[in-house]
């Protein structure tokens, strides 16, 4: 029973996208898409503790099971790609290709699913492979060169780091002798192993530098994509870092000292580089990754402070469930530039729906992000770190800061272009938007609520005027940079930034190098100086053998014949 | 020798009608259709009747005196079976659709004739008993294949015949003096697990080391192994069906399988690796696999893509093989059925596109997944089993060729896997997203129709349908990998009963 | 030895002997029946040397046993002739009988006027029967009139056309087979002056490395390599065979030239054997190897579908020569090569039979110009490549056995120290190359993509002879080891 | 000079004597054979060829004490029965070629790729000549 539960999560979407495939153009099919994801929600929100299912003839053997940080993932991943389906429902009404969209969509989405509960080496790897290419689909889908552009560097890093990952995978399962996940942590990845599972990972997790696609697949894709690739699926790094990691008793020192270095570099540097872009999901998309870094940065910590780790990760998984609710919320946001409504009431419930999510993201007292960003501090004592890690906190805040800022940027860019709907507005899209917005609002209540169950939230937490001054000082600032910016051309880092110089340096390379150039091989041909000589040796050929017909030759040869075998006869 | 019989029916399933097709008069089409299926069928038949037995544990041996002292040895041991299933499936495959492919067009009646005589020396080398039987058919094979690599009569299908004949006859002759050279140091041995050669180790060791050179020279061409590997890609210009066969099933195989009897069953892997066979053959199987991919990245002609595609990969095999660890073989025996499956797929592939909408080049495959979607899924699937993604054959193939590599203490093999696989995806994933996202603006040009007429399915029934079945055999032995009767389950009873280890593996 | 084959085998020598003769003799009394007698005698033949092995293998396994002596007349050596059957002569006996047959057969269709037929026949007979007498005869004086009968009879056939290119070739032909005669005459008078005896198992005893039997040695082995064809002395075989009628050129190729080599084998196995020496070998080895380049070559060179074939023979028999070497090492290595040169024939008359059809049909064999008929007949075509494999020897037919043993033999001088082994190893293996390439030249043309045309309609025999010939090579691959147990009936030899 | 004139008679004895003289018979008709174009003429030396061989054949008879050896000379008469026939269907081909072409020479040899083909199963027959010889092969 339990392992068809399990096993239902992941399939339904396929059996689901293999029937849109076959019947493309069938509305009540198109109408199941966005509740795919539910038999996730619903197994993430009443599977028993411990719920697990062994499928030996699958793969290499196939091990599915709920774990409590699974079920968080699961109950966001669902929830996330229910609402960001329902979205897409009503955003592409009018697309004549939606059926492909909605087929990649389900493909993602299975693959979504299924990692977080895959327990075993390959299966994860698996999922983890069919979510990012089948997102490749979701990227490109507008079929516009920049979404090409964007695709590209998307499925280039996406596939480097899926063969990474594996190569990960197999070093550390060689390692652990066992396939299982938890086995593979057990025994402590180490050297090529770590390195690869944390730049493998990491890729998807939107590591720096590895962070480039984020930026250029969030504009390219459709909103609801966005939504769900910057809300669920970058979470997938993050979710095979906790499992994969050796975050136990012995933590790592050097690992979390560089996660911890490489967060808050991605945490500043998506700031900065995202107050400098004009596109509203860019900005997004640099707030994600400066977020992830925030992330990683609690990753990092569990490896430094292994005694907090059970804190520290219970944090992460929060922070993990807030980002993907508001920025979730905040790219359907971004969609709905164009559903201005006329009546005050509306209008009052699209400010709210908009500003809840990006207060939430500022970490807002009484906001999921004041709930989060609270616990990840936690335990910060002042000197529970040495060196520059001691000032970790001050750095969190900062960065806490900077989102702010970068939130305003996006709010004001995306003002710029809201407008009033064509022909009514959009139910299937207010419904999504405003549901999602309203979860992440409820989400520390929810937490607090229903009990922590093992998080380590108190409801302190939830306020404290400590959360109020990053977010003052980021006002400060922005209202410095607005000054300051008001009246000259914006300085601009384009979008993907070391996306663009890598292009750059390759085109450059194949400009000097024509081999890189894809030219077919040439096919083999015998060269004319060989096909003459053919000619030649076939005519001496021919006047050798008349030479050995004349008669003279053929008396000559059978005197000389006979002398030879005389000769030899003899000498033996 | 009661056995033997059964051996032989399944060496005459497909002679017999061969034979009888070679003079079928051209227009018999229906006699020749029922002939060929038949024929199929029974082989399939049969070998499933061998399976089962073997599987109860029944001997099956038949042998012949050729020659004082030398037999010709036809035995079934669950190596043999693992090929000969393989071919005996594919070629009913291969048969409905070079059915399809053909049809209307002239000289069937040779095509087929020569066809079944490819499968049933495809066979024969699958049951030989020991490597004079395997050199029979496998000269027998090269003859054979040699009029379905012409069969279009144009030019370059010659010039590609005259190539492939330079290079198998010469690495023939080449494998033909090493076994009579090894026939006259060991005696005419069957093969056995383990090896033959272990008394020879002593006093023959530099001997055994150039005979080995050449056994690998001989099968090497056939398993395109650079620098031998030239003909491949030139001899793709065959009817699809014919590159299929030679990609998948028949000859390309027949190398990679001729190399793991030799380092299993003639010398033993012990004894390889004491010689340094092993290192050498795996720095080989490794360059050949990172050239083959950069090749075929250089190319926009499908097929020539898939052919370069192919030097790559039948070269995991070997390089399972070379690794000489339970793990490794168990990779590499496996890809010898996960590459047929998937390349037969890609080449079928191919052969639709070409034949039902003229496509012949990358370029022009945007936007034929909305006309063409069960082909281009099954493209799809075959692409990505290349590439290695999970739950596809592919991915089998590779995760145990990266554990084995790690088993024999040689991490450099996974940097070769990890780039391959790089290689791999730029190469596959370009067709695929042209396939399913580019857009194509102008009516498609459907020489198929012009003389087949409107067809129920996207193309003729007889084409679809092979590509749909090896395309879910791909997936299914890929997703059901840990069955005991997969190709994964089989080989790993091989493995475990020549390493007679009790438990490994994960 | 049973009783009854005791009684029964020296009748059924020389019964074959009369046979043959009174068969060709009727044919010439009666030639406008010609054809029907040459029929019937061609399977009473044929019955006839098949019931004598059965016999004769009956009456092994001991050599001594089997092989047999006839005296004619009831003379005895020295004095009266011998006829002489051991394991050697009967696998020569059988293989004539094969190929004779197919080629009756497949005059039948192919000689079909008149006028011709009453020519060709009893011509075709005597020379079947001067085979049949040179593969029995015991005596070294007997062997010359054989080889004379046989000559004689083959030259009437090559100039059987009339034309002037075939008469031309054909006065080539019997001036070099003259020549050759005489130098082997010569051999065989100093050795009688020496010996005072002619039969060949009484010389065997009595000669020992002396001048004079070297001198004969020389006399007999030139003037028989000129009748053989080797190489260098090959040059009249292109130009008989190129206007010979195909069954005859079958004949020429297969047995005839066959005939004067078993000659050469059966002296220096026996009476010339103590005179060997391992320089000889070399000589008749190199000679060999150039052989079998040059021929290929030739034929790589060659424009026309005969010749290619013709040339085809020179290179084949220059295996025949690199066995030499291989026998002073391994004497046992006759027995492969006599297998070889079994195959050898009945692969090369099918492919002469099949090269007979094609030009029937086309009305020329220019290569070039050959294309629509090769691809218009498939049936042919595949004659001729089923026995072009053989040829190369590769599997599965009888070439690959005879190339394995030959390889397996020259390996073994090279295990056994020979350095020179080394280049015979590669003749032998590269051999086969050459052979691939104008094999492929003649049959590639029926893949290439173009127009069709059957040509000039033949006769059933001449669509399907060459087919069952080339099978018969093929598969005498599983006739291998029957073969070789056949050859191990010869007393005296290794 | 003695031992001159007995090495003479020494030699001249019909044992030493034929087969010297049968030797250079041998050697003349071989050189003949080959510098000769008529064919007349070859087909002469051939025959001297013959009685050389003859030669030497009676002359091994003549050896040794007592009448000569019987087999001998029956053997040198089977021969030359033999070597006249040989000479005349010889000669017969040459008046056929010298008809054919109108000269007694042979054509040229393997140039065989545009000599002109006969085919008798077609049942042509063309009796007028085929190309003339070629220089090589004129009687000088």
């Amino acid at each position: 029973m339990s392992s068809i539960l399990l096993l239902a999560v992941p399939l339904l979407p396929l059996l689901l996208a293999v029937f849109i495939g076959l019947r493309p153009g069938q509305a009540r099919l198109n109408r199941l898409v966005p509740w795919a994801a539910l038999p996730g929600l619903l197994l993430a929100a009443l599977a028993p503790t411990g719920l697990e299912a062994t499928f030996d003839s699958l793969l290499m053997g196939t091990h599915l099971a709920v774990d409590p940080t699974g079920r968080a993932f699961l109950a966001l991943t669902a929830g996330l790609w229910l609402a960001a389906g329902l979205f897409a429902l009503g955003e592409r009404r009018d697309d004549v290709r939606r059926e492909r969209f909605y087929v990649f969509w389900l493909l993602a989405l299975a693959g979504n699913l299924g990692l977080v509960l895959a327990q075993d080496a390959a299966s994860f790897y698996l999922f983890f492979s069919l979510m990012s290419l089948s997102a490749y689909g979701l990227v490109v889908h507008s079929g516009k060169p920049e979404a090409w552009r964007a695709g590209r560097v998307y499925l280039i890093l996406a596939v480097l780091g899926e063969v990474l990952l594996l190569a990960g995978l197999l070093l550390a399962v060689h390692a652990a002798g066992q396939s299982s996940l938890a086995a593979v942590a057990a025994a402590r990845p180490e050297g090529w192993a770590l390195a690869l599972l944390v730049v493998g990972l990491g890729i998807k997790a939107g590591m720096l530098p590895l962070h480039s696609w984020l930026p250029l697949a969030h504009p390219a894709a459709p909103v609801p994509a966005s939504a769900v690739l910057s809300g669920a699926m970058i979470k997938a790094g993050l979710l095979g870092w906790m499992r994969l990691l050796p975050l136990d008793a012995t933590g790592h020192a050097v690992l979390g000292e560089t996660l911890v270095l490489l967060g808050l570099a991605a945490a500043f540097l998506g700031v900065l580089v995202g107050v400098l872009q004009v596109r509203p999901k860019t900005i997004l998309a640099y707030s994600s990754i400066s977020q992830m870094g925030l992330m990683t940065v609690g990753i990092g910590l569990a490896l430094l402070l292994p005694e907090a780790r059970g804190w520290l990760l219970a944090a992460v998984t929060l922070y993990a469930v807030h980002h993907g609710l508001a920025k979730g919320a905040l790219f359907l946001t971004a969609g709905m530039q164009n559903q201005w409504p006329g009546t005050r009431l509306a209008r009052a419930a699209f400010v709210l729906f908009t500003l809840l999510p990006a207060l939430a993201l500022a970490g807002l007292p009484f906001t999921s992000g004041a709930l989060a960003k609270n616990t990840l501090k936690g335990p910060l004592a002042p000197d529970a770190l040495p060196g520059w890690l001691a000032h970790t906190e001050l750095l969190l805040t900062l960065a806490a800061a900077g989102t702010t800022v970068l939130l305003l940027r996006f709010l004001w860019c995306w003002q710029a272009g809201l407008r009033a709907p064509a022909n009514g507005l959009d139910r299937h899209r207010w419904w999504a938007w405003g549901s999602l917005a309203l979860t992440g609002l409820l989400l520390p209540f929810g937490v607090l609520v229903v009990g922590p169950g093992g998080l380590p939230v108190e409801p302190r937490d939830l306020y404290g005027l400590a959360l109020l001054w990053p977010i003052a000082l980021g006002l400060v600032l922005a209202g410095i940079a607005y000054r300051l910016i008001r009246d000259r051309e914006t300085p601009r880092v384009p979008e993907g930034d070391l996306a663009v110089l890598a292009e750059a340096a390759w085109s450059a390379a194949r400009r000097t190098h024509r081999s890189l150039a894809l030219r077919p091989p040439r096919p083999h041909r015998m060269p004319a100086r060989l096909r003459l000589l053919r000619l030649k040796l076939r005519q001496r050929l021919e006047d050798a053998e008349r030479v050995l017909t004349r008669w003279e030759t053929i008396g000559l040869l059978f005197s000389a014949a006979m002398l030879g075998l005389y000769l030899t006869l003899l000498v033996g | 020798m009661d056995g033997g019989w059964l051996l032989l029916a399944i060496l005459f399933s497909s002679l017999g009608p061969g034979i009888a097709i070679f003079f079928l008069p051209e227009h018999r089409q229906g006699l020749r259709t029922a002939l060929n299926l038949g024929g199929a069928g029974t082989k399939l038949a049969l070998v499933g009747v061998l399976l089962a037995g073997v599987l109860r544990g029944d001997e099956y041996r038949f042998s012949l005196p050729l020659m004082p002292g030398i037999d010709l040895v036809l035995a079934a041991d669950a190596l043999s079976l693992l090929f000969a299933s393989l071919s005996a499936v594919l070629w009913f495959v291969t048969t409905v659709y070079a059915i399809g492919y053909l049809e209307g067009s002239p000289r069937r009646s040779r095509f087929f004739g020569f066809f079944s005589l490819c499968v049933s020396a495809t066979v024969g080398i699958a049951l030989s008993g020991n490597l004079i039987t395997f050199l029979i058919f496998y000269e027998i094979l090269t003859l054979a294949t040699w009029p379905l690599v012409v069969h279009r009569g144009t030019p370059a299908a010659l010039r590609a015949g005259r190539l492939y004949l330079a290079y198998t006859l010469t690495s023939g002759l080449v494998l033909f003096t090493a076994i009579v050279w090894l026939t006259l140091l060991a005696g005419a041995e069957g093969f056995t697990p383990g090896g033959y050669l272990d008394g020879l180790a002593e006093t023959h060791a530099t001997t055994l080391q150039i005979l080995f050179v050449l056994l690998m020279i001989g099968f090497g061409v056939k398993a395109a192994l650079v620098p031998l590997h030239s003909w491949l890609p030139i001899a793709m210009v065959a009817p699809a069906p014919v590159s299929a066969l030679l990609h998948a099933v028949a000859v390309v195989k027949a190398g990679a399988f001729g190399i793991i009897r030799v380092v299993n069953d003639v010398y033993g892997t012990e004894l390889a690796i004491e010689l340094g066979l092993t290192a050498g053959l795996l720095v080989v199987a490794a360059i050949t696999i990172v050239y083959g991919s950069i090749q075929a990245l250089r190319t926009d002609d499908l097929k020539q893509r898939l052919a370069f595609s192919t030097i790559s990969q039948v070269s995991y095999i070997i390089l399972g093989v070379a690794l000489a660890g339970p793990l490794g073989i168990i990779g590499g025996l496996v890809h010898l059925v996960h590459q047929g499956i998937t390349k037969i797929t890609l080449f079928f592939c191919a052969g639709n596109f070409a034949e039902t909408l003229g496509i012949h080049r990358i370029s022009e495959l945007d936007g034929v997944g909305r006309r063409m979607p069960l082909t281009m899924l099954a493209f799809t699937l075959g692409a990505l089993g290349m590439i290695g993604l999970p739950p596809l054959a592919g991915f089998v193939t590779k995760w145990h060729l990266g554990l084995g590599a790690l088993e024999a203490g040689m991490p450099w093999v996974l940097g070769v896997l990890v780039l391959s696989s790089l290689l791999n995806a730029a190469y596959f994933l370009p067709p695929v997203i042209r396939g399913w996202l580019g857009e194509r603006r102008e009516p498609w040009h459907e020489p198929l129709q012009a003389h087949a007429g409107p067809t129920r399915f996207e193309t003729h029934w007889m084409l679809l349908f092979p590509v749909v079945f090896t395309a879910a055999l791909g997936l299914l032995v890929g997703l059901f990998a840990g069955l005991g009767l997969s190709p994964l389950g089989w080989v790993s009873l091989i493995v475990r009963r020549d390493y007679s280890l009790p438990e490994f593996g994960l | 030895m049973t009783p009854a084959n005791a009684e029964w085998l020296p009748a059924a020598i020389a019964g074959l002997v009369a046979l043959s003769l009174v068969v060709a003799v009727l044919a010439t009394a009666w030639p406008r029946q010609a054809h029907r007698v040459g029929l019937l005698g061609a399977l009473a033949i044929t019955a006839w040397v098949l019931g004598l092995s059965a016999l004769f293998l009956n009456a092994g396994p001991d050599p001594e046993a089997a092989a047999t002596r006839v005296a004619l007349g009831g003379w005895e050596a020295p004095l009266g002739l011998m006829l002489h059957l051991d394991g050697l002569s009967m696998t020569l006996l059988v293989l004539t009988a094969v190929v004779g047959l197919a080629t009756s057969l497949y005059s039948l269709g192919y000689v079909h006027d008149r006028i011709e037929r009453r020519q060709f026949w009893p011509l075709w007979l005597w020379l079947w029967a001067g085979l049949n007498m040179l593969f029995l005869s015991g005596d070294a004086f007997n062997l010359y009139i054989t080889l004379e009968v046989v000559s004689l009879s083959a030259v009437a056939l090559v100039a059987f056309t009339g034309t002037a290119a075939a008469v031309s070739g054909a006065v080539r032909y019997l001036l070099v087979n003259i020549l050759g005669s005489l130098s082997f005459l010569m051999g065989v008078v100093l050795l009688f002056g020496e010996h005072g005896v002619l039969d060949l198992l009484l010389l065997e005893t009595r000669t020992e490395a002396g001048p004079t039997e070297r001198m004969a040695a020389v006399l007999m082995t030139a003037g028989l390599m000129l009748k053989a064809a080797l190489f260098p002395l090959h040059v009249w075989l292109a130009p008989a065979h190129g206007s010979a009628p195909a069954p005859v050129s079958a004949v020429l190729s297969g047995l005839v030239v066959t005939g004067s080599f078993y000659l050469i084998l059966r002296l220096w196995m026996g009476v010339f054997a103590p005179l060997a020496t391992p320089a000889f070998g070399i000589l008749v080895g190199m000679l060999g190897v150039a052989a079998l380049v040059w021929g290929s070559l030739q034929a790589l060179r060659a424009g026309r579908l005969k010749s290619i074939v013709a040339y085809s023979t020179v290179a084949q028999f220059g295996y025949l020569l690199v066995a030499f070497p291989l026998m002073l090492v391994d004497p046992g290595a006759w027995r492969v090569v006599v297998f070889f040169a079994v195959v050898h024939a009945l692969a090369k008359a099918s492919v002469f039979l099949a090269a007979g059809t094609l030009q029937h049909a086309a009305g020329h064999d220019r290569l070039a110009d050959l294309g629509d008929v090769l691809r218009a007949r498939p049936r042919t075509v595949f004659a001729l490549g089923l026995a072009g494999v053989s040829l190369m020897g590769l599997p599965f037919t009888g070439g690959f056995i005879a190339k394995y043993l030959l390889l397996e033999a020259g390996l073994g001088t090279v295990l056994a120290g020979s350095v020179i082994g080394v280049l015979w190893v590669l003749a032998i293996a590269g051999g086969g190359l050459l052979a691939a390439a104008y094999i492929l030249r003649m049959v590639a043309p029926a893949f290439h993509r173009g127009h069709e045309d059957a040509g000039e309609a033949v006769s059933p025999w001449m669509d399907w002879v060459p087919l069952g010939l080339a099978t018969v090579a093929a598969l005498a691959g599983l006739a291998g080891t029957l073969t070789l147990n056949t050859l191990a009936l010869t007393p005296g030899a290794p | 000079m003695n031992g001159l004139a007995e090495t003479l008679a020494h030699t001249l004895a019909p044992g030493l004597l034929y087969p010297t003289a049968g030797a250079i018979l041998f050697a003349l008709g071989l050189y003949g054979l080959i510098r000769r174009h008529h064919l007349v003429l070859r087909i002469l030396a051939l025959n001297i060829m013959g009685s050389g061989v003859f030669m030497v054949l009676l002359g091994v008879a003549a050896r040794g004490e007592g009448p000569p050896d019987p087999v001998a000379q029956a053997l040198t008469l089977t021969g030359i029965v033999v070597a006249v026939s040989a000479t005349a269907f010889a000669l017969a081909l040459v008046v056929h070629l010298t008809r054919l072409t109108g000269h007694a020479v042979m054509l040229p040899g393997p140039p065989d790729d545009d000599a002109p083909v006969e085919d008798i199963s077609r049942g042509e027959h063309h009796a007028d000549g085929g190309p003339a010889a070629s220089d090589e092969d004129r009687p000088s």
